[in-house]
């Protein structure tokens, strides 16, 4: 419980930190961060069985590579 | 080789996950895209965003994420207790969000035809991919929501783990989803 | 489904009356559904394909105007490839074999099964319903700004493809869930049997990029009706944007259509070559190397479509990579019938079919992705000829094999041997007519979906014709001899082809509950060396 | 040999640059798939003699294949490979680079026609003339949906992007006549959507820009670009960027980057004025797509290129 506690302020921290005080430039960094936390801490993949740990993996990588081919063929033309 | 059915449960809610991962990869290539060719569009886009309403919106959903998660380690009496506080703390964002619509619909921010925000190129398309990606949101918060009040009433320890994974899930993408539309401008 | 003669009682008799068969959990009686739903899509999108080649004849006005033609081409893809060569396979053959060949009684869940049959049947008819009520003429692709400006019933057949899409992913869940929970003991990974590996890559192409489609199909009915101008030109819309969403989606589709075939290949082969496979791990390690490698490519469909020349280098380079698995499993199956004992019969005579076929498919596809020789060949027929070399020349041969091969197994009766090979020719040979024609024409340059062409094409088009004409009387054989063999075949025992496979070891046709304890099976599903003294 | 080949393949005659080229990678890419096909199909017919089940068929073990084996089929499959896109991708780049000074010509696709715009502001419906041996760029877009502008005796096509300009280059090297045909599906006419490339010896061409008396394009582009109220901006410094004397230097723009001012650039910022903003200044131009026709646009490019301050 303490464990989620401690997750839990600090998404709120970064939540806020990034809302009012760090310029925008870091906002997205501060997302993954945060979105790292909540993957590893809340959804528990950190201490799951492999299976669900591949399955997030590769739907991040497919999610990844979507966005970089179509960003790149924007951006190169 | 684990079977039984937790584990069964748990690969699935993770594949579901993954699915609609995907289906929101869709949406952000596009923004991704967009904002590539406009970035003068999508910063000024931003610009017109009601930060407070966002940026509180992503405590509260922030919050009930933390609330599942602890449902979840929960005893079964406790459980039921903080399920509540996810689904009120659901209701709040969804209120929030609809009013954030109103008031961007009431300045003519809607998409297509009817467009009445400012005319620098590409600040339509942002507006049309808000709507696209919050409503998107909003449609997978409201089946979460469904979910979670079912988990409540089965008392089942490895459905509500399985719901309470899926609701972070949704978390997950407003976490993400909060830079692109509140902060990047 | 007609009585056979006092058979002992099978899953075709268990529970009797219509009723139980529409609402069956029974893995085998959902994949005798999904047998008739595609058995019906392939039919029709066979017709419609015979009406485009008997139009193509002339040069100018056949039997149909260029709207109706354009319409036609449009249902002809929708309906091949969501209604029939996605769920073919894997709605058919996945279902009945994979929990016959890894010991498990059902899939992970049954109820989830059964809803993916229904669903399926109401994205068809939703779709069927868009076609006759006015039908379509954006072709099975889309692209807008066409398909966002053209009067036509784009939104309902977006809906319904979209349902579609929600059975694909229920069929790929289920299967996914089921390699890793429902596995007997004796069934570990590197003794799961190639078709399965196939379904299970096919499942996770099928759960991961189902939803990009249904999203590129969902902005695109929403933009008919709501004119959101996401894609429109005017309101500063990139339609090269969509494009990038769809292919993301429908070139791994290609490999979930390709996928199962080669699983059928991999046991067919090995049964018929009595012999174990030639690289059991190359085959599986090139079986998931398609599945995650063939989201890398989807950029080749794009070479001219305005893309920037850095990803036009990236995509060329990636799909020469998903190019090298096909290879290895190209030579892994020719060198299986290396020291075997090789028995000719229908099934086989279909592989050798897939292999020749999937050869000159997949070589041609190489050829294309170096993207020099795409500038001339992109959007002609030598495209057309590319993908049904793949398509038809490979999935649908492979399904053919299948149904020949397993078709003991699922009806307990043998089909007419002499009749099958005939078939197995006119299929061959039909098919080779059809579409070697086609290469010629896209050298020549003639463009897809053309309703009039010079006439110096004209000689190409009726060799073509005539190709599908005895494609067709090929196709139509087969109907009838099955037919036939499943009134009055003679039993064909419970292992007629002497296979090791996991699925021959339970009675055939297998009861409604295949294993009343998880199975205990010594020899894996390749050993056939105790047949070497 | 080669143009035997050729024949056999339905191959159209070879009219540009990079025909021949495209040809011989189509053979050696042809020779590979036969090659492999005749080596594999090879071995399968022998096998399925050799070991074909009969009776007294003594079963040999089969040797067990070395995993390195495996792995260096692999990995020459994909040299093979590799090297083939190596060959395919150069050429691309080789294609896709205008030769130098080359000539450009606007092409408007249009459902179900095409319309190009020579340099000297003439218009022409459906049919290309442009000289032998001399480097030619064409800059595509589209009036309503995409369509692809292909040529099969040159080997080349291009699709036109409404909104958009893309570009295709190419010499001729072959005086004739050659089709031009729609590669891209939009809608009952695209099969009806057909041009000609007429190719012409230099001498031929030049008397043929002669004989057609050219109206003074830059005077033409000037009536333009007062009566559609350019110059109630342009030339303004405060309000956008100056016109005159700016064609072909270099453009800061907004986002740091700079780039050449032009007849792509200025057709571009006229079509879609938000893709390249001049540095320092408000995206505030509306866009011209569709309201002006080929000619107009080039005629007020003419007008940018001649105009002195």
């Amino acid at each position: 419980m303490t464990r989620l506690a401690i997750t839990y302020a600090l998404l709120m921290a970064l939540a806020l930190a990034s809302w009012l005080v760090v310029p925008a430039g870091y906002a997205l960094p501060i997302a993954a961060v945060k979105a790292g936390l909540i993957v590893a801490v809340f959804m528990d993949l950190a201490r799951a069985h492999p299976v669900p740990r591949i399955a997030a993996l590769v739907a991040l990588l497919l999610f990844a590579l979507l966005c970089a081919g179509t960003y790149a063929d924007v951006a190169t033309r | 080789m684990i079977s039984g059915r937790a584990h069964a449960l748990r690969i699935t809610v993770w594949l579901v996950v993954a699915s609609e991962g995907l289906l929101f990869a869709g949406l952000f290539a596009l923004y991704a895209g967009y904002r590539a060719e406009y970035p003068r569009g999508f910063a000024e886009g931003v610009g017109l965003a009601v930060g407070w309403l966002g940026g509180t919106n992503t405590l509260v959903l922030l919050t009930s994420s933390f609330a599942m998660a602890a449902a979840i380690q929960a005893g079964p009496r406790a459980a039921r207790r903080w399920l509540v506080g996810v689904l009120g703390l659901g209701g709040v964002f969804l209120g929030l969000k609809g009013a954030e619509w109103a008031i961007h619909i009431g300045d003519g921010l809607v998409p297509g035809a009817h467009y009445a925000g400012p005319h620098t190129p590409g600040t339509a398309l942002f507006v049309t991919l808000y709507y696209a990606m919050t409503g998107l949101h909003a449609l997978h918060l409201v089946a979460g929501l469904a979910m979670v009040a079912w988990a409540r009433r089965r008392e089942d320890p490895a459905v509500t783990e399985c719901v309470g994974i899926y609701w972070h899930f949704v978390d997950l993408v407003w976490v993400v989803l909060w830079p692109l539309f509140y902060l990047l401008s | 489904m007609s009585e056979p003669t006092a058979p002992p009682p099978s899953f075709w008799t268990e529970p009797r009356g219509v009723r139980t068969w529409l609402a069956t959990t029974d893995h085998k009686r959902i994949a005798i559904l999904f047998f008739v739903g595609t058995a019906l899509a392939l039919m029709l999108g066979g017709t419609f394909a015979l009406i485009l080649r008997v139009e193509l004849v002339v040069p100018d006005h056949g039997i149909v105007g260029a709207h109706a033609y354009d319409k036609l081409f449009t249902h002809h893809g929708i309906v091949m490839v969501w209604m029939f060569m996605i769920p073919a396979i894997p709605g058919v053959f996945g279902n009945f074999l994979v929990p016959l060949m890894i010991g498990a009684n059902e899939l992970a869940f049954p109820r989830l099964n059964r809803a993916s049959f229904w669903v399926y049947a109401t994205g068809a008819c939703i779709t069927l319903a868009a076609l006759i009520g006015g039908g379509v003429d954006t072709g099975w692709t889309f692209y807008t700004p066409y398909s966002t400006t053209t009067p036509t019933a784009v939104a309902v057949v977006c809906v319904g493809v979209f349902v579609l899409g929600i059975s694909s992913v229920m069929t790929g869940l289920n299967f996914i869930v089921t390699v890793h929970t429902r596995r007997a003991p004796s069934v570990p990974w590197m003794k799961l049997p190639l078709f399965v590996w196939t379904i299970y890559a096919t499942s996770i192409i099928l759960v991961l990029a189902t939803p990009v489609l249904g999203l590129s199909l969902a902005l695109v009915g929403a933009d008919h009706v709501w004119h959101l101008g996401l894609f429109d030109p005017a309101a500063g819309g990139d339609p090269v944007l969509f494009q990038h969403l769809f292919w993301f989606y429908s070139h791994p589709a290609v490999y979930i259509m390709v996928l199962p075939a080669m699983g059928v290949v991999s046991e067919v082969v090995s049964t018929f070559a009595h012999n174990r496979p030639a690289s059991y791990g190359g085959i599986v390690v090139a079986t998931i190397g398609i599945a995650l490698v063939g989201f890398f490519t989807w950029g080749h469909h794009m070479f001219v479509a305005g893309m920037s020349m850095f990803d036009t280098g990236m995509f060329g380079a990636l799909s020469m990579f998903v190019a090298v698995f096909s290879a290895i499993k190209m030579f892994a199956w020719v060198i299986t019938f290396y020291r075997g004992r090789v028995v000719l019969a229908a099934p086989v005579l279909y592989v050798f079919t897939f292999l020749f076929l999937f050869l000159f498919g997949g070589m041609t596809g190489v050829a294309v992705a170096t993207s020099s020789l795409d500038v001339h060949w992109h959007d002609t027929y030598f495209i057309v000829a590319h993908f049904h070399f793949i398509m038809v020349g490979a999935t649908l041969t492979a399904y053919l094999a299948a149904l020949h091969y397993w078709f003991p197994k699922l009806t307990g009766r043998r089909y007419s041997e002499v009749w099958a090979r005939r078939a197995a020719v006119a299929v061959a040979l039909g098919f080779v007519g059809t579409f070697l024609p086609q290469f010629l024409l896209g050298n020549a340059g003639m463009p897809r979906r053309y309703y009039a062409y010079p006439e110096e094409w004209q000689w190409l088009h009726v060799a073509s014709t005539c190709g599908a004409g005895l494609l067709a009387l090929g196709l139509g054989t087969t109907l009838v001899y099955l037919g036939v063999a499943l009134r009055r075949g003679p039993p064909s025992g419970d292992d007629p082809w002497q296979s090791r496979g996991f699925e021959w070891r339970t009675p055939s046709p297998p009861p409604a509950v295949a294993f009343s304890a998880p199975p205990v099976w010594e020899r894996d599903a390749y050993s056939y060396e105790d047949e070497v003294p | 040999m080669d143009d035997l080949l050729r024949r056999a393949l339905m191959l159209p005659p070879r009219a540009s640059s990079a025909a021949a080229g495209l040809d011989h990678l189509h053979y050696v890419v042809l020779g590979c798939a036969l090659a492999v096909a005749l080596v594999l199909f090879g071995l399968l017919g022998w096998f399925v003699v050799r070991f074909r089940d009969r009776p007294g068929h003594a079963r040999v073990r089969p040797g067990a294949r070395s995993r390195r084996f495996e792995v260096g089929l692999a990995a020459v499959t994909l040299a093979v490979f590799v090297t083939l896109w190596i060959g395919g991708f150069a050429q691309l780049r080789a294609m896709r680079t205008p030769g130098p000074n080359a000539l450009e010509v606007y092409v408007v696709a249009k459902q179900w026609m095409w319309s190009f715009v020579y340099p000297d502001g003439t218009a022409a419906e459906d049919e290309l003339r442009v000289p032998v041996g001399q480097p030619v760029e064409l800059l595509l877009t589209s009036r309503d949906v995409i369509h692809s502008f292909y040529v099969p005796a040159f080997r080349l096509k291009q699709d036109a992007v409404p909104g958009r300009m893309t570009s295709l280059a190419f010499t001729a090297t072959e005086a004739g006549t050659y089709d031009i045909l729609c590669a891209e599906y939009c809608g009952a006419g695209h099969s009806r959507m057909r041009g000609r490339v007429i190719a012409l010896p230099a001498a031929d061409y030049a008397r043929w820009l002669v004989a057609h008396d050219a109206p003074d394009l830059a005077r033409a582009g000037a009536r333009l670009a007062h009566e559609r109220g350019c110059l109630r901006c342009h030339d303004v410094r405060a309000v956008a960027p100056p016109l005159l004397g700016i064609y072909g230097r270099p453009v800061p723009l907004a986002d740091g980057s700079t780039a050449i001012a032009d007849a792509a650039y200025l057709t571009e910022s006229l079509m879609d004025p938000a893709a390249k903003v001049h540095a320092g200044y408000a995206a505030t131009m509306p866009s011209y797509l569709g309201q002006l026709s080929a000619a107009d646009t080039a005629a007020l490019v003419e007008y940018i290129r001649e105009a002195r301050p």
